[in-house]
């Protein structure tokens, strides 16, 4: 295990923001361009421990449910209270680790933050305080990827939402404040839900407590995984109960809303319209990522019974994500939104994929998430400069920009035609992954499902016609083409698009183990529940 | 060297051209067009030497696999692996001597005619790109490459049909081009994904050994056939079939040279060529649909072309038609002929492009110096260019001669093929709905393309002040033109200028044995040829005979006048109209799919907004209204107001019913039936009342509640001299209170 | 009932009643007096419960320098003369069915409680002295802490009021 | 009936509660300020009382005079606070007061 100062790795790449936020606290409010590059060089170290983490992350390790199959793991007691007589012992672990599911977010993370930064640069209004919630944001999120105990994963969880709200709601647009309560209304609406099925495993689950010998309950994400460790006569015991499918309802309601599935999606849009750009790419990139990733994570092989009951349902779920998306963002005339529903319309693919419950489905979902992560912070980076430059995202204002700003034209030639899954670039290896999973499992679903590949196509090219071809109106005469440090935040995106469009097998190869081995516990244990009945 | 090394350095080498134009090719001494040209012509050279390496050799393919993306042990079915590689068959190798001969000759031509363009170097860079991809398509072991190739081809075609974006047209027809191909392309994804789940491999080979095995997809003859069929669906977009072929008309306004490469000879041809590639897996009912589907694009596209003006239009339609011919082929079970006729296609259909580009180079140049400000591709501006441009008209004469099977050409051998084909199947099958189609065609084809030739270049010029400013072209545009000429000529094709059979095209390609259980599969490969034998004499004299009447109408009608035109088209004028409106097809699809797609994206986008968003800002507001109380009336009331009112009431009665069924089935009702319906009335109103009071003004209501929200989340974190809002702070100490009392009275 | 009970249910009175004042008056002038009765009846209970020294510190702070801070407050923030004085409520509705609750539910816990006590033992005559050891002995560090805090509290105080000036007199 | 310590925390429940409301209700600074000290001193009932029955332990009136201490220094602050405000605002109405800056 890497250890530097006697910290793991992991630690270190989710608390390193927070040091991050410390130093840029204790500068001066009017050193800018210090707090601008204290945040650089600390996600800059971030996105290196990432590439250390992925040169020394061993690709036949499974982990999902076997502690074993983690790597870098990282446990020791945080919160131990004992005797309560009403509840128990109360035992909550510091348990960080990674298998092939969380490694690519992990990696993700780190690059959007380290590229959000950037795109904070020109960031006025209270500086300090923005790189400071930046920084938080940032280590919520990746503490949410690496943390094994289910009590941390939610402080993480919740930790995240907080900086989220006063980003949207100190540094956004016009109906901020609306934009900012729906988002964290609606996120703790959902994790007021998650909070409840955690309480409800937690008294369900009890380990051998080797020190004491005695059975104690445990937030620990692996225990909760083994059907062994389920207490007889506790609420989720069994297999293909109604209250283990109510509280895999309940998990998928605080995971669904952050994805965002459809019909609890509303908060996207307004978030996204009213955020500032580097927040819109963090939440497209990022944010959105731990709604699938939590599913993956916790319910999926938590619930395997429930995974295969509700199966067809989360594949409908993922169809209507689709095609509503791409059908809506379709008649959007705001830039901005159109990105943000285009995103509603890609998760669905991820949806789609994991409700495969088979690994091309499911590589195909966690490369899907790696790359929306890419392309839309690609396209919300590009919405971003030409918001920068002509103050306004009106897509009919537009037209004819591909001779204005050539090397920004060329860019965003990339990420549009990586949105719309075009082969050679990386949206259409894990669409089509995706697809191809699918339709293993439920043919129909999948072929309706093939239409949002016609519509995503109508409405990126749509877009494309409307503010890039055609002729450039007079007021737009003197737009500057991007420049260099728009640059160096798209163009290290554009080359992964491509890299992993041509060869994708480096972020394959990462997974393959974990996800054969989440498809073996869901299978085996969900066939366990259909036989059960 | 090995075919396969040869055949990767085709297919790198445009890539190479694409990535040093785009990069630096501004940088470069002419924009880099040598580049282009010279990388190409090298491909050009090596594709040579597969194709003289592997004609008379052995015909298994040479291969080249790798993996490309392992998926390790996958649970129930083993170690899955994706396998890609490329292969070079004589197909392939034939096929890649097309593409890189065409593209050489176009990549040439458009120095002369893309001179001075303000795109010039990414236009080459493009052209490099398509070269890629094609050769891609062309020379790919599996379906996933294909996939990739084929989507890539649409690419560069979408970049290069709006390469003059500035233009509305271009960029509609650009967006047109690509989104109908998707629609194509989602059928032949769902065909490969069908292969897929049963196989578990994407290459041909595999499949096709496996299918020979016995295993048909999903266990399923009926599945094959449609996998076939859906497989099919991707040529029919990217062959403009019908009724996917309205985007390639409407192509036309990229570049001429373009339109010969991509929209003529190359891209519309790998339609064709995938339907060859599949051909051993195509079921009798499979090969039966894309035969009528074929027959009816050839039909519906040559009637267009009758009627139509401008002269590119003509050429497009003639190209879908064409294509219609191809696929017919090969759907009757020609294959050879299927394919023949698309090489010897892509020469003369490639020269007539190429030749009506030139003719609309020295038009918009004339009509540039005459400050006229006409169209210079319609026929109807033009006429007497055979004086001014002798080499074009020759040429273009040689490809009319050629597209028209007049014998002595390598139209004539291949469409003969075709024909011969096509009246077997009707033999064998019944089907004789198909030869008459085709022979028809072949008439229609030799009329609207004389009628070409006499209003383009005998008389005289419609406008006598231009005719001296028209000059011939420059040579750079001449030596494609005289090379598809000879091209055109039976000779290279085959010895006998009356039958292929026997020539080394014939030898190199023969029809491939189905792999379908014998129960679907079409009419012996045998058998076929059999009947083929007999009907090729009966098809020379038919097809002579359809072809010289159509030749000999439109002398008279374009040349000698006897018959008038004008007047023929005024007898029949909702005809005329029909045809000169393209059968309707796009106003029918933008009135139909196009214009319910674009009202479903608004009634969702407004029940978006409005219902879904307006539920949870609903939500939020009755929360607050009952929390707070009603203590505001506001005026604005949003739609949603009354949506959630609506709702509410019906939630009311919803509640009211299902409690007045739950008190009447208690046993003793307390206070009888009077109590009991008190009490459903109790909650049916309250229940209403919950909703009504929630429904008052929702958008100020929440905003409000908002800002009030956000002071109160900020007081509940500990951030109260953050932010200080509205003073409400207090109350939500309140609510602090509240749920400290209600946690407190909960865990008791 | 013993005169200490009569004593407890004066002292009880005062002390309620002033803060009852203290809280609904309508006059923050007479809120400001009461609370000068409340403190008062709350040292009346440390002395009751033995607690002498505390009950004069209470005196001694509370009566001498926190009131006297507020009715400086009172006579800073609000001008005498003018209506102004008066304050209004907010929520008191609300509040005051929220409160009740929270009295209610408070108060029935401590009613329900057992409450284990010692044997009363005899009262000491002064606590000034064992109190002064226990700060300087086992309560040090909090002592000492408490002292830095009053410090701080000291100069922020007066760095609250100072920066505002001299941003006044520079605008 | 005697005394007890029931009666001593009921009062202070009672003062705490009072405190409360002006906390909660009061739009005037300085009288929430006000019922933040009635809380603090039913507070310093309670842990005298406790104290007192408890087996006169002197650990109650110790952190009672902590507690003076730290409201004497909340006092302090808070009222420089609201002059503060004050001047900038002329006015100590909570519900008015809604912004960190003019």
């Amino acid at each position: 295990m890497m250890q530097f100062l006697g910290l793991g790795i992991l630690t270190w790449i989710t608390f390193l923001p927070v040091a991050g936020m410390a130093v840029v606290l204790l500068l001066g409010k009017d050193n800018k361009q210090a707090i601008r590059w204290t945040a650089a060089v600390f996600t800059g170290i971030q996105v290196v421990i990432a590439a250390l983490i992925y040169m020394g992350f061993d690709r036949g390790m499974s982990g999902i449910n076997t502690m074993a199959g983690f790597q870098y793991v990282e446990k020791v007691s945080w919160i131990d209270i004992r005797s309560f007589s009403w509840f128990g012992n109360l035992k909550i672990e510091y348990f960080l680790g990674i298998d092939g599911l969380s490694v690519l977010m992990v990696i993700l993370t780190a690059l959007i933050s380290f590229i959000a930064v950037f795109a904070s640069w020109g960031i006025e209004k209270s500086l300090k305080g923005y790189f400071a919630l930046l920084l938080l944001l940032d280590a919520g999120m990746m503490g949410v990827f690496v943390s094994l105990d289910f009590f941390l994963f939610y402080v993480f969880w919740e930790i995240m939402l907080l900086p989220m709200y006063f980003l949207i709601g100190i540094w956004g647009g016009p109906r901020r404040e609306y934009a900012a309560i729906k988002f964290f209304l609606y996120t703790l609406l959902g994790s007021v839900r998650m909070l409840l099925a955690v309480i409800a495993l937690y008294f369900s689950v009890s380990v051998l407590d080797p020190a004491t010998g005695e059975k104690v309950h445990t937030f620990n994400m692996i225990a909760m995984m083994n059907p062994a460790n389920f207490e007889p006569g506790s609420l989720l015991e069994g297999v293909g109960t109604t209250w283990r499918y109510m509280a895999f309802i309940a998990l998928f309601i605080g995971f669904a809303i952050k994805v965002p599935i459809f019909p609890f999606h509303t908060w996207l849009p307004d978030a996204h319209v009213e955020a500032p750009t580097a927040i819109s790419v963090i939440l497209a990139g990022v944010l959105l990522k731990m709604g699938t990733y939590g599913i993956l994570r916790v319910s999926f092989p938590m619930f395997p019974d429930a995974a295969v009951a509700y199966q067809i349902p989360l594949a409908i779920l993922g169809f209507v994500n689709i095609v509503y998306g791409a059908l809506v963002a379709m008649a959007q005339t705001d830039f901005k939104k159109l990105i943000a529903y285009s995103s509603i319309s890609h998760m669905g693919v991820v949806i789609l994929g994991m409700a495969a419950l088979n690994t091309q489905g499911m590589t195909g979902a966690i490369l899907q998430m790696f790359n929306h992560g890419t392309i839309t912070a690609m396209l919300f980076l590009i919405v971003g400069v030409i918001y920068d430059r002509a103050h306004t995202r009106g897509l009919n204002e537009f037209g004819g920009l591909m001779n204005q700003m050539p090397r920004y034209s060329a860019v965003m030639v990339i990420a549009f035609f990586a949105a719309l899954g075009l082969p050679g670039l990386s949206g259409f290896i894990s669409e089509a992954f995706s697809f191809i999973g699918a339709f293993q499992a439920f043919r129909w679903i999948a072929i309706a499902s093939t239409i949002g590949i016609v519509l995503t196509a109508a409405y990126m090219l749509w877009t494309l016609q409307r503010v890039f071809l055609g002729t450039l109106p007079e007021k737009w005469k003197d737009l500057p083409d991007i420049n260099g440090r728009e640059l160096f935040m798209l163009v290290p995106l554009a080359v992964i698009v491509i890299i992993l469009g041509v060869y994708p097998a480096p972020a394959i190869d990462l997974m393959s183990s974990a996800v054969n081995t989440l498809v073996d516990i869901v299978n085996a244990q969900g066939a366990m529940a259909l036989i059960g009945q | 060297m090995p075919v396969i090394d040869i055949s990767l350095a085709v297919l790198l080498l445009p890539l190479a051209s694409f990535t040093i134009l785009i990069f630096v090719g501004k940088r470069l001494p002419r924009g880099g067009d040598w580049l282009g040209l010279t990388l190409l012509t090298a491909c050009l050279g090596l594709s040579f030497a597969v194709l003289y390496q592997r004609v008379g050799g052995p015909l298994a393919a040479d291969v080249l696999r790798f993996n490309w993306v392992d998926f390790g042990d996958v649970p129930l079915i083993g170690h899955l692996q994706v396998q890609l590689g490329f292969a070079v068959d004589n197909l392939a190798a034939i096929m890649m001597v097309v593409v890189c001969l065409v593209s050489t000759l176009v990549h040439l031509f458009s120095i002369g005619y893309m001179h001075g363009d303000v795109r010039y170097t990414r236009y080459f860079a493009y052209l490099g790109i398509f070269t890629f991809s094609m050769l891609m398509i062309v020379l790919t072991d599996n379906f996933f490459l294909m996939y990739v190739g084929w989507e890539l081809v649409g690419l560069s075609s979408y970049l290069l049909i709006g390469h003059w974006y500035e233009k509305k047209s271009a960029s509609d027809a650009a967006k047109k081009a690509f989104i109908v191909n998707r629609i194509g392309d989602i059928g032949m994804f769902t065909g490969i994904m069908i292969l897929y789940f049963t196989f578990r491999t994407f290459t041909f080979d595999d499949i096709f050994a496996m299918m020979a095995a016995g295993t048909v997809p999903m266990g399923s003859e009926a599945w094959l056939t449609a996998a076939g069929v859906l497989i099919f669906c991707g040529a029919v977009g990217k062959s403009a079939q019908f009724p996917l072929h309205v985007w390639l008309p409407d192509a036309m306004e990229g570049p001429t040279p373009v339109s010969a490469l991509i929209h003529a000879a190359t891209m519309v041809a790998a339609g064709v060529f995938l339907v060859a590639r599949t051909f051993p897996m195509m079921t009798a009912d499979a090969l039966t649909v894309i035969a009528y589907v074929g027959a009816v694009t050839a039909f519906v596209a040559a009637t267009i072309a009758i009627a139509q003006n401008d002269i590119k239009k003509v050429l497009a339609y003639s190209t879908v038609s064409q294509l219609g011919y191809m696929v017919m082929g090969l759907g009757v079970g020609a294959y050879t002929a299927g394919f023949f006729h698309l090489s010897t296609h892509a020469m003369f259909k490639a020269g007539l492009f190429l030749g009506s580009g030139s003719v609309i180079h020295a038009m918009h140049h004339a009509m540039h110096e005459t400050h006229d400000h006409g169209d210079p591709q319609d026929v109807r501006n033009m006429g007497g260019m055979k004086k001014v441009m002798p080499v074009t008209f020759l040429t273009f004469l040689m490809f009319t001669l050629a597209i028209s099977g007049v014998p002595f050409t390598s139209g004539f051998l291949s469409k003969d093929e075709l024909l011969a084909g096509s009246l077997a199947f009707g033999q064998t099958t019944g089907h004789y709905l198909i030869p008459v189609i085709g022979f028809l065609v072949a008439g229609l084809t030799a009329f609207y393309m004389f009628r070409l030739v006499f209003l383009t270049f005998f008389g005289d010029h419609a406008e006598a002040g231009r005719a001296e400013h028209l000059r011939e072209s420059p040579a750079s545009m001449k030596i494609p033109l005289i090379v598809f000429a000879v091209l055109s000529f039976f000779v290279f094709w085959s010895f006998n200028p009356f039958g292929s059979a026997g020539s080394w095209f014939a030898d190199a390609l023969p029809r491939p044995e189905s792999v379908v259980p014998a129960t679907v599969r079409a009419a012996d490969a045998a058998e076929f040829a059999e009947a083929m034998h007999h009907a090729h004499v009966p098809t020379i004299v038919l097809s002579l005979l359809f072809a010289g009447l159509g030749i000999l109408i439109a002398f008279l009608t374009y040349r000698k006048k006897s018959i008038n035109a004008d007047a023929v088209a005024a007898k029949f004028p909702g005809v005329h109209r029909f045809l000169l409106n393209k059968w309707y097809i796009d106003e029918l699809y933008d009135a139909t799919a196009v214009g319910w797609t674009l009202a479903t994206t608004r009634v969702l986008n407004w029940i978006d907004a409005n219902i879904i968003d307006g539920l949870v800002n609903g939500t939020a507001s009755w929360t607050r209204a009952i929390v707070f109380g009603y203590d505001e009336h506001r005026k604005d009331t949003a739609i949603s107001a009354r949506f959630f009112l609506v709702t509410g009431l019906v939630v009311a009665v919803l509640t009211a019913w299902w409690a007045g069924e739950w008190v009447f089935s208690l046993e003793n009702v307390p206070g009888g039936w009077f109590g009991a319906g008190v009490f459903t009335m109790l909650v049916g109103v309250l229940t209403l009342f919950f909703f009504w009071s929630g429904a008052g003004g929702f958008d100020r209501y929440v905003v409000d509640g908002m800002v009030n929200g956000t002071a109160y989340l900020s007081g509940f974190f500990g951030l109260l001299l953050r932010k200080f809002q509205s003073g409400r702070v207090q109350t939500y100490i309140i609510f602090v209170l509240m749920g400290v009392m209600v946690i407190f009275y909960l865990i008791r | 009932m013993t005169l200490i009970d009569v004593i407890f249910w004066f002292f009880a009175a005062v002390t309620l009643g002033s803060a009852a004042v203290v809280v609904f008056s309508r006059n923050i002038i007479y809120s400001a007096f009461a609370l000068l009765f409340t403190f008062f009846g709350v040292a009346g209970f440390y002395v009751l419960l033995g607690a002498d020294f505390i009950a004069i510190t209470q005196l001694l702070i509370y009566v001498g320098g926190i009131l006297v801070l507020l009715v400086f407050g009172v006579m800073l923030t609000n001008k005498v003369v003018s209506v102004d004085i008066k304050s209004g409520t907010l929520n008191a509705g609300v509040a005051m069915v929220v409160v009740s609750l929270t009295a209610g539910t408070i108060a029935g816990i401590f009613y329900a409680t057992e409450w284990k006590t010692a044997p009363a033992e005899m009262l000491q005559p002064t606590t000034a002295g064992e109190l002064g050891t226990m700060m300087m002995t086992s309560y040090l560090l909090p002592f000492e802490v408490a002292s830095v805090v009053l410090l701080v509290a000291l100069i922020g105080a007066a760095m609250v009021s100072r920066r505002d000036r001299s941003k006044q007199e520079a605008a | 009936m005697h005394i007890t310590l029931t009666h001593y925390v009921i009062v202070s429940a009672l003062l705490f509660s009072l405190g409360l409301f002006a906390v909660l209700s009061r739009r005037n600074a300085i009288l929430v300020l006000m019922g933040i000290e009635l809380i603090l001193n039913s507070a310093n009932i309670n842990f005298i009382a406790f104290s007192r029955f408890g087996g006169s332990d002197m650990g109650g009136q110790a952190v009672a005079i902590f507690v003076i201490i730290l409201a004497a220094a909340e006092a302090a602050v808070a009222l420089a606070i609201v002059l503060n405000i004050y001047q900038r605002f002329h006015t100590v109405n909570v519900d008015d007061i809604n912004k960190l800056r003019e």
